[in-house]
Formats: C-alpha cells, structure tokens, sequence
C-alpha cells in the first residue's frame, strides 16, 4: 500500500488513476479458498459451469492468503476456528475484503449456541453479508457483485487514512 | 496453509516417533485451512522426507453443537438441524433422522411417500458421489473433472429445488411422509436426468478409470484390510471395498429397498482405486433404484394422517375446527414422545448413518446421538498412511470421502 | 565498433522483451478462456470486450497491492528469488531466430538477438541456472510448504535437464550445427519432428517438466503443498513468478518450435510456394507465432485432461524411462545419420523414426505392465 | 586503458568479491550463492578468452548442476549455519599468515615470469565459429580420446559410489 | 426380539448379571463399568458383533446414580443382528475402563465423551479432547451446561446489542 | 588488450581465497565449496594458457576437470548427507573417528 499512501498523504487525489486501479480491483479479484461448511459446497457451485465466477476473473482461487483479496467465509465459525481465521485474515495482504456467506457467517445462523461464533464480525471486519442457508450461487454473485461497488466507491484518501 | 506454524510437540508426544523429538523427521502441519483436506480437517504430520511416519488428525474445527441444539427444540423443528451435519447427504439426514421418530412414536408412512423417499435419497446419493467424484479429481489436478461432475450435480439440485424450494437443505421429509407432493414437472426432471446420467458416467469413467497416471496414483495405495477396517468401525464404500459385503439397504431393507433390484458393488483389493471402482459402480446403481423407483411410484397420499404426529394440510385448517387446533398444538408444541431409546441407522453415502434418539416423555428429545460414518472412517487414515508419501495422502484423504460436517458435528 | 549495432541490439533486446511480456499477459488470458472452453465454462470476459482487458486487471491489482515481507523470512534472497526467476526466461529468448532477415536503410536486419555459435549450449545453460529462482524461493521463505516446493523443483529441474540436453543432442546431430539458425535452415526440406517424432515427443514431456506445468507442477502443487514455493510471496513479487512461468513456456515453445516443428520456416511442402519465409520476410514471424500458439494450446490441453503425477512417480519417470529412451534415440539417430553418410544409402533415414518409434512403443508397454503388476490383474 | 581492461578489471574484483564472501559467509546459503556469482563471471572471463563452448559448460556444470546440488543439500539438511567450535584456536591466524605466504610467492612467480607482450584479445570471429568447436571436438575424441573415456568411467563409478552410500533399505514400501 | 438374539442375550445375563429391556425390537442390557470390557471382548468373539456402530453416552440430569449412560451400539455383521449395551456411571467422577483394546473405533469415540460429557476412560492411550478447544472449560453436553443462546439482533433491539457485540477490529 | 599475466595473477588470488576457506570454516560443505573455487581457479588459467598459446589442449583440460569435479561432489555430498544422517552433525571437528 506504500504508493497509495503517499499519493493520499500528498493530497494528489487523480481520480482517473483511482478509478483505473479501481476498476484493476474488481476485476480481478482473487478469492481465497476458505470453505469451512455447506456453504462451501455452494461456493464450488458458483465456481462450476452452471454459474461461472471466472466470467469475473475469479476462478483463481488461491490457496495461500498471501495471494488473495477477498475472504469468502463460507460456513459457520466455530470457537476452534476463530483465531486461525482471524491469523488467516491477518496474513492476507492489503487491500483485503471479506464476504459473510451465508446465514452461519453472517449471524449464527440456525446455530445460536456455545460452539458457533454468532456471526464472522466478531472475528474479522466484514464488508458484505449474504444471506440464504446456503445463499444460491447467484446470490454469492450478487454479494461479490456488492462488493464491486463499494471497490469502486474507495478512494486513495480513505485508504491513506484508514492505514495510518 | 499451514497457519499453526508453531506445533506444541508436548501435547503430540506420546502420539509421535521419537526420532521426531530429537528433529530427525519434520513435523508439518496440514490444515486447518488446506486446499485438499475437504474443509476444515487439519493434520499434523511427522515426516521423513516425503514419507509419512505418522499422521495426527484434529477435528473439530467445524464443532457445531448440532447435538445440544437438538436438545432444546422440539422434534419437528430438530430436524433441519440435521441437514447441515453432513452437508453432501442433507435428503438422507433427513431421512434417518425421520424414520428415527417414525420409530420412536410409531408412526406409519404412506407407499407414495416411501417411493418419494427412495428417489430423493438416491439421488441425493449420486449428487454426494459427484461431489467426491470432483474433489477427488481436484484433489489429483485433474480439474476438469470437478466441473463435470458439477454440471450433473447442478440438474439434481434443480430437482430437489423443484420439490422443496430448496438446493440443498431441503427438509423435505418430515415425520409421517414429506412435506408435500412434487409437481407434475417432477418425473420429467428426473426422467430427463436418467437419460443423459449413464453417459456422463461413462464419460468420467473414459477420464480416469484406465488413464495411466490416475492408475499409477491409485493403484496399491491406502492398503485397509477387512479386519483394520472393521475394528475401526469404518462403514459404507469404504468397507466394501475391503471387501465385506454390508449395505444396510439390503441387510435391513427400510423404507422399501426390498422391492427394488440392485447390486451392492463389493470389491477386495481395499486400496483406492478398489473405493473409486466401489462409487462409481455405486453411481450406476443408485441410478437403477431411481429408475425403478419412479416406475412403481404410486399415486396416494404423501403423508401420514395421524393429525397427532402429523399436521394437517393447509385446505383442511380454514375449514376444520380440530385441524386448527392440531396444526396450533403441533407447531407450538410439539408432540410429545415416550420415555424411551431407539437407534436406528440408514446407508448414507459414506456408510452407516445413525441416530441414537431418546425421548423423555416431552415434547423435545433428552438426547440425540448422530453416528456419523465419516468420523470413524477418518479414524482409520492414520493407519493407513503410514509409509505413503504426502501426495498418497491427499489420494487417501479424497478416498476415503469425509465430510468435516459429518465428523465435527 | 559500430555504434549502430548496439542501437540495433538495444532495440531488439526492447522488442524481444515487450513481445514476451504482452504474451505473457495474454498467455494468461488464452490459458484460462482455453481452459474455460473445455470445461464447458466461458472464462473471463468482463473485463473490457470479451475480457481483453482481464490481464491488464490482474496487472493493475498486482502493482497496487501491498508487498508483505514476512518477518521470518531471509530478506535478500527473498527479494532476489523472484528476480533470478525472471531474468532467465526474458534472456533464455536471446538466441531463438524468429525470423530471417529484412533490409531497414540499406541495412540488413536480422530477426535475432544474437547468432551464437553454441546456441544450443547457451539455452541449456540458461536453463540449469533457472532453477535456482525457484529453489531460493522455497528456502528464504522459511516455510515448510514453500521448502518442499523448493526442493522438489530443485530435484525435479536436476532430473529432467538430462534428458532435455540429449533431446538438444538430437537437433544439433540432425541439424549438424549448434547454431540455432543453422538448425532451422536444416528443417528447410524436412522438419525433425518427422525424422525422430519420439525426440520431440520427449522434448516435449520435458518441456513440461522444466516448465512446471500439470502434470508435473510438483514446485507448486496446490493440493499437496498449498501454492508451493511462492507460498509466502504476495503483490507484484507473485506477479513476477507468475510471469516466470508463463514467459518460459512461450519460450520453450519456441524452442521446441526451432528444434523439431521447423522454427520460423514454413511447412516442408511449402517450401518453393508463395508461402516460403525465403519469399516474404514477415511470414517467418508469422508462422513462429501460429506454432507457438498451437505448442501452448498442447500444455493447456494436458493441464485439463491429466492429473498430477506423483512426486516420486516423476522422479522414477524421468531417470527410468525418458533418460533411456532419450539415450537410445541419440543413439539410434547418430547411427543412422552416420550409416546413411558412409553407405551413401538414404534408405537408412527411414529407419531412425521407425527405430526409434518400436522403442517408445516398447517403453509404452513396459510402463502399463508395471502397471499391471500393480493392480492384481484389475487392469 | 582499453573497454576490454575495465570489463576485466571489474569482472575479476567481483569474483575476487564473491570468493571472499562465499569463505565468510556465515550461512552456507549466502556462499553457495556467492560462489555461483564467482562461477559465472569466470564463464564471462571464457568468453573474453575464446571459449565459449568451455563458457557453457562451466554455467551448465557448474552453476547449474554442481551448486543446485549443493543447495540442495544445505536445505536438505538444513546445514545453514552451525556453531563454531572451539577446538585449535590457534588454527585461524595460521591460515591467514599461510595464505598470505602463498599469494606473495604466486605473484612474485608470476612477476618474475612477467611476460608484458603476451595479450589476450578480443576473440575473433575465427575462434568463435563452428570450425572451432569442430576442431576441438576432433581433438577430444582422437588425440585425447582415452582420457575421455576413462573419465566417463570416473563419472559412471561416481554415479554408483552415490547411489550405493545414500541408498538406504526401507522396510515395507518399496 | 429376534430369535437368532435370545441366545446371546441368555448368555450375556447369565455371565454378568445384566439387566435387559426391549423397545421396537431393539434389546437394551445393562453391564456394569467393571465388567464391560469382558463383556464386549465375549460379544466379539464368541458371538461376531465385529462392528462398534456407536458409542456415546446420555446424561439424566440430575439424576445422579446414575447420572450417565454410556450406550455401546453393537452389530453383527455374520448373523445380522444389532444389540445395544448401557453402562449406567454416577455423576461424580464417572469413569469406565476403555474399549480401545477390543474396539480400536472406542478410541476417537470415548475422546468424544471424555470431551463432551466429561466420562473418563481408563487406560485411555490418548485421553485428550477431540471436538472443543483445548482451552475450553466444561462438557457442553451435559445437561447442565448452557446452551449458549445469543439473543438474535432484530430491528427493535439492534443498538441494545450492538454496543456489546464484540466486532473484530481491522 | 588484457595481458596473460592479469589472468594469472587472477587466478592465484582465486586459489589462494579458496585455500584459506579450506583451512579457515569448519563446515564441510564450505570447505568442498572452497576446493571448487580451487579447482576453477586452475581451469581459468588453464583457459589463458590455452589462448596464449593458441591450442585447444588447455581447453580440453578444463573439460576433463569439470567432468571431474561434477563426480567428486556427487561422491562428496552423498557422504556428507550419510555423516549428517549417522551423526547428526556436520562439523568438520568432530568427524575424527573412523568408527561411523
């Protein structure tokens, strides 16, 4: 994030360049592998040819954090998990994104009771929610799709800032 | 990712050799986060070289509590409980977990909704084999693989969409029978998918069955004998290709098997490639109950009209004066259950699905117990790679077919 | 000397680059819309019309993303691995003729960086030092995944650097040259492919060796050691391993173009016709590109149909059965090269493909009966 | 002073450069790659010489089989780096003082032999053609032909002595 | 109950005293905790129950002798034939001596317990948790364990719960 | 224009850093590293004399000592993995026994 940062700093806000990078952003977007439960299976079904994702230069799933931009939490999220997601989470470069798949991640789900982290914002900063138990593989689209826009609503200063 | 760099060697010690203590071997550490571990498995691993010495399995990363929140809800509201256990197989969760309280509280289930059942279980079935079908394939690189398999998944959901609503947490059937009937596009989806079905699995098969590569990897590896496989309690394909001849479809025949005519594909060699040949004949087969299945299926009521157990249908509520009060009672409530014990077990995909339900004479069960097939069947996985090589393991693993959900609960 | 000629050298060193550099870019975009294609997917095609612009997303999200340096790693050479990577397969391009020659001025240009005499020594060099990108990769990562990546591919690149040193022994004994340019001028009445198929069939599972594609992408293989030696890599230092990877096989498509599939010469049969690089200049680049897209279009091919070889399995492979095999057809060429020589007999270049041909049927044969062996009589 | 000299010069401190931190490195890693720096720019000085079919082989053999091999082995065993030991203290300045009698002695041999007028040039196209290589080639496997195959014989007997010492008999998998 | 069962049943009542029951054909024997590896070893292998379908316990909260039941499900794959054994445990300090020896599947299955119920096996090889953290205090499974139920953050209540909900920083 | 001497000279400076890393690290590995840088050293004089005097037996020499050298490390390293393997420890110090 270091030329960002600078480019905030200065206060040299080129919204062509923002919007270029933006866009670079969006469309390639590289998910990380984190299928924890049901969800997951439902995340394999958007990568298949029924749905697709690669029409948005996902279908290069990372397996190493390092790699990846996007978090997709696909599943519940157990006490035991927790911290290896958070780790995970920790691991992945800036700037980084996570989606709540799914009922379990977004709130609990069907499973309010000791075991299950009542909701993945409890662990990591969420940005969007999709709902379903398991949302349908058009749904996790439109979740990704949510995310796009609000890609492309962020600005070098906010990144500047929010990086401090 | 190996994210839990820092492997505590005392709490393995006992469990490692000890030419690990003095780092003659590595430790490495699989998961919990790792492409092939199918979810959230994580195995900690004492190698020499690439050899395997020991593996140690954790669960317990998925740990749901689905066994405690079982407790605190009535008998009809568990059960969607049960479909996110072992997420391949919901339809035949649901099943067990059904004919468990059918069990339980002596309910009997009309013929149409037996059928029903049969053709939704196996299908479910085939939709849990694709799914292995294609990670096992990922597993090995060969990732055309998982995206066919996909493709026939996908028209399967579609008809269990069709009959619930829903793709995959269907909770179709209910104690008595199912939630409704299927419409009328219903045999067509099916009909549709038995067609082309046979052809994709040749078509798999032309893939991998006597593709050189796949063979040198499969081949000999992951040796589970019949005695090994059976101390450690390990059910389903897995068993059979070890060569013990036990399907409970056909040894205890529930919900109508009986009357249909298939094979339960057994083989001897118990090494990988014997469990691939065992599910993919059992695509095949599952394919023929289907067949046979929608044949006899007969017209009639889908479910029990027991109004106690089972509620009324929704026409019956605007004009029935009891019905309103059933329909009230039960779904309030809930029916309440001797004080008693039964356990009884289904063949899911992955092997012997049971239940252990304990009614204590209210209307919310004092104890459910899911056996889960796939957690005794990654039990055995440290038996039998020993000796093999990291990239047997992964073979093994995807072999061996669990479901985190399944073993975590 | 003339200064021109090293405007001349900057100049082509500058195309060469760019060429491999948008080629990799779009290699990446043929790789995954082929791959799409036979998975009954449709691949990217979002990004800008039919997703031509998709590399050059990937790009811009690359640059600017952010570059972690794990605190455990050993900094120098892990910033130097993905460099050493890199930099062979840009320079590995220097001595392959993507053409003949066009007069700019009244100046003679040749479509060649430079026209070593040992061409052929210098590829093989390049390529044995290329190796060590990726094994510094694993080892300054100080992870254990990246490590076994970084061994296997040391170990692996070590094995398979044989029998791709025999396979350029057959070309320069075909070709009677090491110079690269000669060797292509040879395959003006006949491409090598047809006299020795086998050594480029060998070439060819080398190749993909070398290259670390499916089926023997050991270094990174996903579902063993999660992303492999570059595990720990992120930002535009992935990007530049990604690069490495998709730069070499062009170039070693092209090296296989030059060696068995007659470089930038048109189709033996052409070879008088209208369509003969000997009449227009610019058709030699032109059919260096169509071979290279179809030799690309083979490795996408085997990545979507074969699952991975196991490490050992390869290891095995490599010294038990291509070492042999590519020994016996050197041996099997030279012989009738010289037999046809000293008997004046032509007869004698027939026997070299047939030879060698029953040889690759019998190391064929052998493989499935090990096979066999294996699976109780199952097969 | 001449293109060829500075290219000289600078070429043969960095490898002087890179010996010296290949024997000083504390990690191993550091000086295996050092000394494949130093392999490499004595490759550049082949070139310079006329030889480059020698040049080739040295970045093959050398940089590409023979330090990827000893990488292989630091890792493997993870031989980075190790404690030093205490034993014969007295052994270092020893070797430094030894070391600086056999440089002097060299270069005062070499100036004692000072042969100003025999240069080096620039190699001719004539060196660097193929009827060079053919020539040498020639001379290979006529004039020096038993050597070559009583090397190859050292090589296959090496082969053999490697295999026999790290193979080890493992009880079950084969 | 099944005629090929009776037998087996007489002969497991003869040799340990155990008490029987029947439900929907399913036959119930109580073993006692010092005897049931005897009793398993003998089911084994004189009467082919090969397979430990399941073992798991019960908890009869607060009842406390006996508080647990640990349930052995046994099937006979040879005669077809399923039979289930109980071993009624108190509530303080329950143990049972381990089935590992006899049934190599008791192993993860009496971790399970040990982690969920808190019944020890003795002579356990590898008397860890196996599904909960390793941190964690108490057995869920207990009744006397909470639930844990979060109350759901609905429109009326979100800013009540939002101020304690405890979201992950950046 | 680069006079034979210089490489010579070169070449003793190279040989003599190699001899000191022989007498000076304890680490085996280094030690048969230093012994390479010995052996090239040789051949780079080898290639001078052979240009000086215009033959191509300097060369041919250099060849036969690559050759060499590439079978003494195989040789070389396998015993340094089997010491580590046997001993646990490389140091140059300790192997002064002949029992393994």
């Amino acid at each position: 994030m270091g030329v960002e940062q600078k480019l905030g700093n200065m206060g040299v806000v080129t919204t062509t360049l923002e919007s270029v990078v933006n866009w670079g952003r969006t469309n390639a977007m590289w998910p990380m592998l984190f299928g924890l439960a049901c969800c997951a299976i439902e995340m394999m079904s958007a990568q298949s040819s029924a749905y697709d994702m690669s029409r948005f230069g996902m279908e290069l799933m990372r397996a190493s954090p390092r790699q990846s931009d996007l978090m997709i939490v696909a599943g519940r999220v157990s006490k035991k998990m927790g911290p290896v997601l958070r780790r995970l989470y920790d691991q992945m470069p800036e700037p980084k994104w996570v989606l709540a798949m799914g009922d379990c991640a977004s709130c609990g789900g069907v499973f309010n009771n000791y075991a299950i982290y009542q909701g993945v914002d409890e662990v990591v900063p969420v940005d969007v929610f999709v709902a379903g138990c398991p949302p349908r593989p058009e749904a996790l689209i439109h979740g990704v799709m949510t995310i796009h826009e609000k890609v492309k609503g962020e600005s070098f200063k906010q990144y500047a800032e929010k990086y401090k | 990712m190996s994210q839990i760099e820092e492997v505590s060697l005392d709490k393995f010690k006992h469990l490692v050799s000890e030419r690990a203590l003095t780092g003659e071997t590595m430790l490495l550490n699989m998961g919990p986060q790792h492409p092939s571990t199918h979810g959230v498995l994580r195995l900690l691993l004492e190698l020499d070289g690439e050899i395997i010495v020991n593996c140690i399995p954790d669960v317990g990363y998925l740990h749901t509590g689905i066994e405690k929140n079982m407790e605190a809800k009535t008998y009809q509201k568990a059960e969607v409980m049960t479909d996110r256990l072992d997420y391949m197989n919901t339809i035949g969760n649901n099943l067990a977990y059904v004919m468990a309280v059918e069990k339980l509280v002596d309910l009997d289930v009309p013929v149409r909704a037996q059928g029903l059942r049969v053709i939704l279980t196996e299908l479910q079935r085939i939709a849990s084999h694709l799914v292995w079908l294609g990670t096992s394939g990922l597993d090995l690189a060969a990732m055309s693989m998982f995206l066919y398999c996909f493709r026939e998944r996908e028209q399967i959901l579609d008809i269990f969409e069709l009959v619930s609503g829903q793709r995959m947490m269907t909770t179709y059937f209910r104690p008595g029978g199912v939630w409704r009937d299927v419409p009328v596009e219903f045999e067509k989806a099916v009909r549709d998918f038995i067609k082309i079905f046979p052809k994709r699995v040749d078509e798999y098969e032309s893939l991998l069955t006597k593709n050189p590569l796949f063979l040198d990897r499969m081949l000999g590896i992951g040796k589970l004998s019949k005695e090994v496989a059976l101390s450690y309690g390990v059910t389903g394909p897995t068993l059979r290709a070890s060569g013990v001849d036990w399907d409970l479809r056909k040894v205890r025949p529930y919900i109508g098997y009986e009357q249909y005519d298939f094979n339960v594909p057994v083989l001897t060699e118990g090494d990988t490639y014997a469990r691939y040949l065992v599910r993919v004949q059992e695509l095949r087969e599952s394919m023929k109950i289907v067949e046979q299945a929608l044949n006899k299926l007969p017209l009639g009521p889908v479910r029990s009209e027991n109004r106690k157990f089972v509620p009324p249908p929704r026409s019956e509520i605007g004009v029935s004066m009891e019905s309103l009060i059933h329909h009230f009672k039960l779904w309030t409530e809930g029916f309440p259950a001797p004080k008693a014990s039964i356990y009884n077990a289904v063949e899911s995909p992955r092997g012997e699905l049971g239940l252990l339900l304990e009614g204590d004479g209210g209307p919310k069960p004092l104890r459910v117990h899911l056996r889960t097939p796939s957690f005794d069947n990654l039990a055995v996985l440290s038996q039998i790679v020993k000796g093999h090589l990291v990239a047997d393991l992964v073979a093994i693993l995807s072999s061996i077919d669990i479901v985190l959900g399944d073993i975590d609960r | 000397m003339d200064w021109t000629i090293w405007v001349e050298w900057i100049v082509k060193g500058f195309v060469l680059c760019l060429i491999l550099l948008t080629g990799f870019a779009y290699l990446t975009l043929y790789e995954r819309r082929a791959l799409a294609r036979m998975q009954v997917r449709v691949g990217p095609n979002r990004a800008g019309p039919q997703g031509l612009l998709q590399p050059i997303a990937d790009a811009v999200k690359l640059i600017f993303k952010e570059e972690l340096t794990p605190a455990k790693v050993y900094k120098v050479v892990f910033l130097l691995a993905p460099v050493l990577t890199v930099v062979p397969s840009l320079v590995l391009a220097a001595v392959i003729p993507l053409g003949t020659s066009f007069t700019l001025g009244g100046r003679v240009i040749t479509l060649y960086v430079a026209n070593l005499n040992v061409g052929v020594l210098y590829l093989t060099s390049i390529a044995s030092i290329a190796v060590y990108g990726i094994t510094l990769a694993g080892w300054s990562s100080n992870n254990k995944y990246a490590m076994l990546g970084g061994i296997r591919a040391s170990a692996q690149m070590i094995s398979y650097e044989l029998s791709l040193g025999l396979c350029f022994a057959i070309a320069i004994v075909l070709g009677n040259s090491m110079n690269l340019v000669d060797i292509v001028n040879a395959q003006k009445d006949m491409w090598f492919v047809v006299m020795q198929p086998v050594g480029a069939l060998i070439f060819l599972i080398v190749t993909l060796a070398e290259v670390n594609r499916a089926p023997f992408d050991m270094p990174e293989a996903e579902q063993e050691l999660t992303a492999g030696f570059h595990s720990e890599y992120s930002g535009m230092k992935f990007a530049l391993f990604f690069m490495a990877e998709y730069q070499k096989m062009i170039v070693i498509s092209m090296i296989a173009a030059t060696l068995f599939f007659g470089g930038y010469r048109e189709f033996w049969f052409l070879k008088d016709t209208i369509f003969s690089v000997d009449r227009y200049w610019f058709l030699g680049p032109a059919y260096m590109l169509l071979k290279v897209v179809v030799l690309l279009f083979f490795m996408i091919w085997v990545r979507a149909t074969w699952p991975r070889i196991r490490y050992d399995r390869l290891m095995a492979f490599g010294w038990k059965v291509l070492l042999p095999l590519s020994l016996v057809t050197v041996f099997i060429t030279a012989a009738g090269i010289l037999l046809a020589q000293e008997l004046n007999n032509q007869l004698y270049y027939y026997g070299i493909p047939a030879l060698s041909i029953i040889c690759a049927m019998a190391a064929v044969a052998l493989i499935y009966r090990s096979l066999r062996r294996k699976s109780d009589g199952r097969i | 002073m001449s293109s060829e000299l500075i290219v000289f010069l600078v070429l043969s401190l960095v490898a002087v450069g890179a010996g010296i931190g290949m024997i000083f490195s504390r990690n191993a890693v550091y000086s295996a790659l050092f000394l494949v720096l130093n392999f490499i720019t004595v490759a550049v000085f082949y070139l310079l010489l006329g030889a480059p079919f020698i040049a080739m082989s040295q970045i093959t053999v050398y940089a590409g089989a023979i330090m990827v091999l000893f990488l292989f082995v630091i890792m493997l065993l993870g031989a980075e780096s190790l404690a030093p030991s205490g034993e014969l203290p007295w052994q270092k300045p020893l070797a430094y003082v030894l070391a600086g009698i056999l440089v002097v002695e060299s270069l005062y041999l070499v100036f004692l032999q000072a042969r100003p007028d025999m240069v080096v040039v620039a190699p001719d196209a004539a060196v660097n053609s193929m009827e060079s290589l053919r020539e040498m080639a020639m001379a290979l496997f006529n004039q020096f032909l038993l050597p070559f195959e009583v090397t190859s014989i050292l090589l296959l007997v090496a082969m053999v002595g490697a295999i026999v010492l790290t193979k080890r008999e493992r009880a079950g998998q084969k | 109950m099944d005629k090929k069962l009776e037998p087996i049943v007489k002969a497991i009542q003869d040799k340990f005293g155990a008490a029987y029951e029947e439900f929907r054909d399913e036959v119930h024997l109580f073993v006692n905790a010092e005897q049931i590896v005897d009793a398993l070893t003998l089911l084994r292998d004189e009467q082919n129950f090969e397979l430990l379908s399941a073992l798991t316990a019960v908890d009869y909260y607060p009842q406390e002798t006996p508080r647990f039941h640990v349930v052995y499900q046994l099937t006979s794959l040879a005669k077809n034939l399923s039979v289930q054994i109980r071993v009624p445990v108190n509530g303080s300090s329950p143990k049972v001596p381990t089935a590992t020896r006899v049934y190599s599947a008791a192993n993860w299955r009496e971790r399970e317990l040990l982690d969920m119920f808190g019944i020890e096996f003795d002579g356990h090889p590898d008397p860890r948790r196996i599904l909960s953290p390793e941190d964690m205090e108490g057995h869920p499974l207990r009744k006397d364990f909470p639930l844990g139920y979060e109350e759901p953050q609905f429109t009326f209540n979100f800013d009540e719960i939002d101020l304690r909900k405890p979201y992950a920083k950046e | 224009m680069v006079p034979v001497d210089y490489y010579i000279i070169l070449s003793a400076i190279l040989f003599t850093i190699g001899a000191l890393g022989v007498l000076v690290r304890r680490n085996p590995l280094i030690i048969f590293m230093s012994i390479e840088l010995m052996l090239n050293a040789a051949n780079l004089a080898f290639v001078a004399f052979s240009r000086m005097y215009n033959s191509f037996n300097g060369q041919i020499f250099v060849f036969f000592v690559i050759a060499v050298a590439a079978a003494e490390v195989a040789v070389g390293l396998a015993l340094i993995v089997e010491i580590f393997k046997t001993k646990k420890n490389i140091n140059i110090d300790e192997m002064n026994s002949l029992k393994g």
